[in-house]
């Protein structure tokens, strides 16, 4: 099953798992982060208590795994709305690398953040 | 260009498909053409609901299916073919069980069946109520298997290509490039369908225009028993959509305006709430819309804009067994008629279905005319007699299909090539086409005018009642008709997909089918079946049990000559229903 | 090639072959909804470098995290924030509103109805945004 | 007094036009006419050089797709009146070559449905003799809904990706491919998945949905791509995880 080798279905499975990520925790968060606490509509937590929590090496382990899914996620539907909506499927080579090697920049930036924290 | 093919099979219908992969597997080598004015899976058994028969239940027999068949056909069929037909039909549905067909089943996952109209036992095979769709699908689908199947898929045939005495051959015009050109043949198989359009009101579909028939016809094949067109109880007004017998199977009830099962008064049984097999709404189609026309006569039906009704009651049979067993009379109703049988009556009324006669054929497909067979409905083996059951014609397609698909490889493997006379004359027919019709600037008559008039005659004449004196001003009337056939005008003169040209060919198809159907029907002087006579409303065995053959004379006549029915085991009898 | 091969010559027909427009998404509503369905994801990238410039922020400490907090009241982020939140609800209703099609699950031998998985979706977020707020504001 | 509708139709004579243009006709609106039969009455009586594909009328042939202002439709299942007062515009389905008028070429389709082998596979054939392959009602509904298909092509003519990428074999074919991959008879679908699992298969879908959306026989094909790619996504995780599986 040669067919069955090819990196599309793993691709398309990140792609999937990246999209429920997205959907299930990104609204909340911008919320909070994006909304709540700098408009002051709730206060906001405490510099140490959001240190504690992302300090923790499994929430940061997850934290990871949010970027970089979502990420993904993102590159992933870029990429196919270059080619669906502008019809640019002759740039191939450059939208690949653009929105593949972005996700890629972007989770080695997660990566390290999370990793040199705190 | 000339094509070349063993077999030529003209129409990719269910007989047509069936007769192809039959071809196939006797003898791979043979290369076999189906050539089809439309996509296979478009043509008309794509539309047929209620199920096909076949005995499988431990407590039916193959007798008892033959003499439903014979007693429905009012003692018109020919017993042998009967027998025949009813022994292969179980085999055949189950073949095609195997090739994928999405039968309903019980809930132990065995084949399920239903009962239907003039039928004793429940033998009738369901894909819920699209078993037509189901069973053309799976055999279009199972064919793309077979390499040695090639398709001509819109391509229109114009003529049969006789030389020698026999068939070698047909005329078809490729609807895209509007090229005319031979596809020649060693054996020819007509399955081209039915001529419900010679009429106004039918269930047919605008492709159903005979064509099979006039080409055998006018290639000198006799035709046999055109006088009997079936009249199906239940269409929706306007448009003629079938409601399918399945609705009355189920247990639906037929009602007056005064909302009265009025079969009752009619000798087709007594009315119980359960569905009673070969009584009341499970009479056969033949009695059920003659039955109408007397209670229409009586003032007892409900007059709307498109003519009188009697309602389709459902409502009793409630929402589950409507949306498992009849769901697409539902999805109809409420499309077309902007009605939900759940909950409303369905307004009905008789609605010309299908033709009982057709190209004469032996058992095997084969015509009196070499290297010509023909199966399905463009077919009169005869096994439908004068009135056919509902949920016969489907398993008929396949059985009579495959014989004759087998019967024409064998005969193929035994002839050698076309020769060149068919080939002149294939050349002729292009020059009439393009010469008579294509390019004609002078032509006076349009299409529409000339088949309304066509279809008015027929309705007023050739009904579900007929008389000497109206068949006779009918066939006049056809003959002037076929003369303006004849000089039709066409406003399109261009190659590309010229569909006025095809359908000005349809009708001059459908006006030569149309004429054999009121001559065949003046020389029967009795009523047996679909054929009723005011003038002579008893049946007539010494006279008529017997098949009518008619024949093309040179001037476009028909003359009717009369072969007698093979009786093999059941004697002509009384037809008797809910008694 | 030439235009020989796009003349009609007899038998030979040519046919036409409609070029999509690059505005097609814009002819019907539908196809626009799609298009800004995937476009949700230039903006679920933008959060994620919003949210990253967060971590950054908190790992710098308490100074530089109400620094971040501030700038994300500026208002041009908070209209940049207030537009990527419409394109994430939409994208969660759309993935969640099409789980059924891409899911079939059977429980007892039947297959459960498509509103039902919608609805696991659904109660999924629920209980995924009640933890969110649980964690970060307890 | 019978209200009129305008009817705008494309036409397209390729023996002497190089590109379609429309023409409008003025037909009767009468409540229970479909655009089908609006398109017969031109062809009737105004103009017979009018040329589009029909034959059912009953919404199961699958010959009358064409695009009705925009939305691709079958034209005998969907009412003038609903369009009232008009103008109404029919065009051929989109994506797809146009041979003449309303009339287009669908070859493509016919070759990607053979190619994804529409046909009950078996190891080994039951011989008639045994009676049936047993299938309970459940095991019907399973592939049911995905047999429903009329290969009207309504669906590829909404589903932009077709229209962008001819190569990619489209939402009827990979229905119909698991009508039989989900049949319990059916023992093909490892032969079936070297076609589908290609780019030009089930990947190139983006899920855009409305494949689905215009179908007239709610076969859902864009859900048949999803559940496809979801179980052959499975299936590479593991044959990725466990090499020596399968084969
Ligand atoms: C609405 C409806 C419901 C029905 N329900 C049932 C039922 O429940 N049970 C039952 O047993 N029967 C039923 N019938 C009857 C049955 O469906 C038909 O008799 C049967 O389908 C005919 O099949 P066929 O293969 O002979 O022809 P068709 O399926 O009509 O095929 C004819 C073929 O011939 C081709 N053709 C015709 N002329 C030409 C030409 N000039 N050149 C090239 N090709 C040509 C066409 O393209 C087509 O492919 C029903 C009929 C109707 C109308
Ligand atoms: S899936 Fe639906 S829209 Fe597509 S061809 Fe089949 S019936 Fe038509
Ligand atoms: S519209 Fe096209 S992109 Fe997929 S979901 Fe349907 S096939
Ligand atoms: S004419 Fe058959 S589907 Fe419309």
């Amino acid at each position: 099953m040669m067919a069955r080798r090819s990196i599309e279905p793993l691709v398309w499975i990140l792609f999937s798992v990246g999209g429920v990520v997205a959907a299930m925790f990104v609204p909340v968060l911008l919320f909070l982060f994006g909304f709540a606490y700098p408009l002051g509509w709730l206060a906001s937590p405490s510099h140490a208590h959001l240190v504690a929590v992302v300090g923790h090496p499994l929430v940061r382990v997850l934290l990871f795994f949010l970027c970089t899914l979502c990420l993904l996620h993102a590159a992933h539907r870029f990429r196919y709305t270059l080619y669906d909506g502008l019809q640019l499927q002759h740039l191939q080579e450059l939208i690949l690398l653009v929105s593949y090697g972005g996700a890629f920049v972007g989770s080695v930036a997660a990566g390290v953040l999370l990793w040199q924290f705190g | 260009m000339v094509a070349s093919h063993d077999v030529v099979l003209v129409g990719g219908g269910g007989a047509g498909l069936r007769a192809a992969i039959a071809i196939a597997e006797a003898n791979p080598r043979l290369s076999v053409a189906v050539v089809s004015k439309v996509y296979p899976m478009r043509s008309h058994t794509v539309s047929a609901e209620g199920g096909a028969a076949g005995v499988i239940r431990a407590d039916d027999s193959l007798d008892e299916h033959c003499y439903d068949t014979i007693s429905g056909g009012d003692w018109l069929s020919d017993q042998d073919a009967v027998e025949a037909f009813v022994k292969e039909a179980p085999e055949e549905l189950l073949r095609l069980e195997h090739w994928g067909c999405p039968w309903s089943r019980e809930p132990d996952g065995r084949i399920g069946v239903r009962p239907f109209g003039g039928m004793k036992k429940m033998r009738t095979w369901y894909a819920a109520d699209k078993t037509g769709f189901h069973m053309l699908h799976a055999l279009f689908q199972t064919s793309l298997k077979y390499r040695a199947v090639a398709r001509y898929d819109e391509w229109f045939v114009t003529k049969l290509l006789v030389d020698d005495g026999r068939v070698q051959g047909v005329v078809a015009i490729e609807l895209r490039s509007g090229r005319i050109q031979p596809i020649l043949a060693k054996a020819t198989i007509l399955c081209t369908g039915g001529c419900g359009r010679v009429f106004p009101f039918t269930t047919n579909a605008t492709i159903k225009t005979g064509d099979g028939m006039a080409l055998a016809y006018r290639a000198g094949a006799p035709l046999k028993d055109m006088e009997f067109m079936q009249y199906h109880p239940t269409g929706l007004p306007f448009t003629g959509i079938l409601i399918t017998e399945a609705a009355r199977a189920e247990g639906g009830w037929l009602l007056n305006k005064d909302g009265y099962r009025y079969l009752q008064d009619y000798d087709l049984g007594k009315p119980t709430p359960k569905p009673v097999l070969r009584s009341m709404e499970l009479g056969p189609r033949d009695r059920l819309s003659q039955v109408f026309v007397k209670e229409m006569e009586k003032g007892r039906t409900i007059d709307t804009p498109y003519g009188p009704v009697v309602n389709l009651d459902l409502r009793h049979l409630g929402e589950r067994v409507i949306n498992t067993k009849l769901p697409f009379v539902r999805e109809l109703c409420l499309k077309y008629q902007n009605i939900d049988p759940i909950k409303e009556m369905i307004p009905v009324r008789p609605v010309v279905h299908y033709m009982m006669g057709g190209v004469h054929t032996d058992i095997h497909g084969a015509t009196p005319l070499p290297g010509l067979y023909a199966a399905g409905e463009v077919a009169c083996v005869s096994i439908n007699g004068a009135n056919r059951l509902g949920s016969n014609s489907l398993p008929e397609l396949l059985v009579f299909g495959a014989r004759a698909g087998r019967a024409a490889a064998e005969y193929a493997s035994s002839q050698k090539e076309p020769g060149p006379a068919v080939v002149a004359q294939a050349e002729d027919e292009r020059r009439r086409l393009v010469h008579d019709l294509l390019q004609r600037t002078d032509g006076r008559e349009r299409i529409a005018t000339v088949r309304d008039a066509m279809q008015k005659t027929m309705e007023e004449s050739a009904g579900i009642y007929r008389s000497g004196p109206g068949l006779a001003k009918a066939a006049d009337r056809l003959g002037e008709l076929e003369e303006q056939a004849r000089r039709i005008g066409l406003d399109d003169h261009s190659r590309t997909f010229n569909t006025e040209l095809v359908t000005a060919l349809e009708l001059q198809f459908m006006v030569e089918v149309a004429r054999t159907m009121v001559g065949s029907a003046l020389k029967r002087e009795e009523s047996r079946g679909a054929h009723q006579r005011i003038d002579f409303p008893k049946r007539d065995d010494q006279r008529f049990l017997a098949h009518s053959l008619c024949r093309r004379a040179a001037d476009g006549s028909c003359r009717i000559e009369y072969l007698p029915v093979t009786i093999t085991r059941w004697p002509p009898g009384e037809r008797v229903y809910g008694r | 090639m030439s235009t020989e091969r796009n003349r009609y010559t007899e038998f030979r027909p040519r046919w036409y072959r409609p070029k999509m427009s690059t505005w097609w998404w814009l002819k019907r509503w539908s196809s626009l909804a799609f298009i800004l369905r995937e476009l949700s994801s230039i903006f679920i990238a933008w959060f994620i470098y919003f949210f990253l410039r967060l971590v950054h922020a908190l790992g710098r400490g308490d100074a530089a995290y109400r620094e971040f907090l501030a700038w994300a009241a500026s208002p041009g982020i908070v209209v940049l924030n207030g537009i990527t939140f419409a394109f994430v609800l939409f994208h969660a209703v759309t993935w969640f509103n099409l789980a059924p099609q891409a899911m079939v699950v059977h429980l007892g031998g039947k297959r459960l109805p498509g509103a039902l998985i919608a609805g696991a979706n659904y109660a999924a977020w629920v209980v995924a945004t009640a933890l969110v707020l649980w964690i970060v504001s307890r | 007094m019978v209200d009129r509708i305008t009817v705008e139709v494309a036409r397209y004579r390729p023996e002497k036009e190089a590109e379609p243009s429309f023409q409008a006709y003025e037909v009767p609106c009468r409540k229970d006419w479909v655009i089908l039969d609006g398109l017969n009455h031109i062809k009737d009586h105004l103009d017979g050089t009018l040329s589009y594909r029909w034959s059912c009328r009953m919404g199961v042939c699958g010959s009358c797709g064409m695009t009705v202002n925009g939305e691709p439709k079958l034209t005998c299942a969907t009412f003038l009146a609903d369009y009232a007062p008009g103008p109404l515009r029919v065009e051929p389905l989109r994506n797809f070559p146009i041979i003449r008028d309303v009339i287009v070429d669908i070859d493509d389709f016919m070759q990607k449905l053979s190619a994804v082998k529409p046909w009950l596979i078996r190891d080994a054939e039951k011989p008639l003799a045994e009676g049936e392959y047993r299938q309970t009602p459940a095991q019907l509904d399973e592939y049911k809904q995905f047999s429903m298909c009329i290969n009207c092509m309504l669906c590829y003519s909404a589903c932009p990706v077709y229209g962008l990428d001819p190569e990619f074999i489209g939402p009827a074919a990979i229905a119909l491919a698991q009508r039989y991959n989900l049949d319990s008879r059916d023992q093909g679908a490892r032969q079936r998945d070297e076609v589908l699992s290609k780019h030009e298969g089930i990947w190139s879908c983006t899920f855009v949905g409305e494949c689905t959306k215009v179908c007239p026989k709610h076969v859902d094909p864009a859900g048949a791509i999803q559940r496809y790619k979801l179980s052959s996504a499975m299936g590479s995780v593991k044959d990725f995880l466990m090499p020596w599986r399968g084969k």
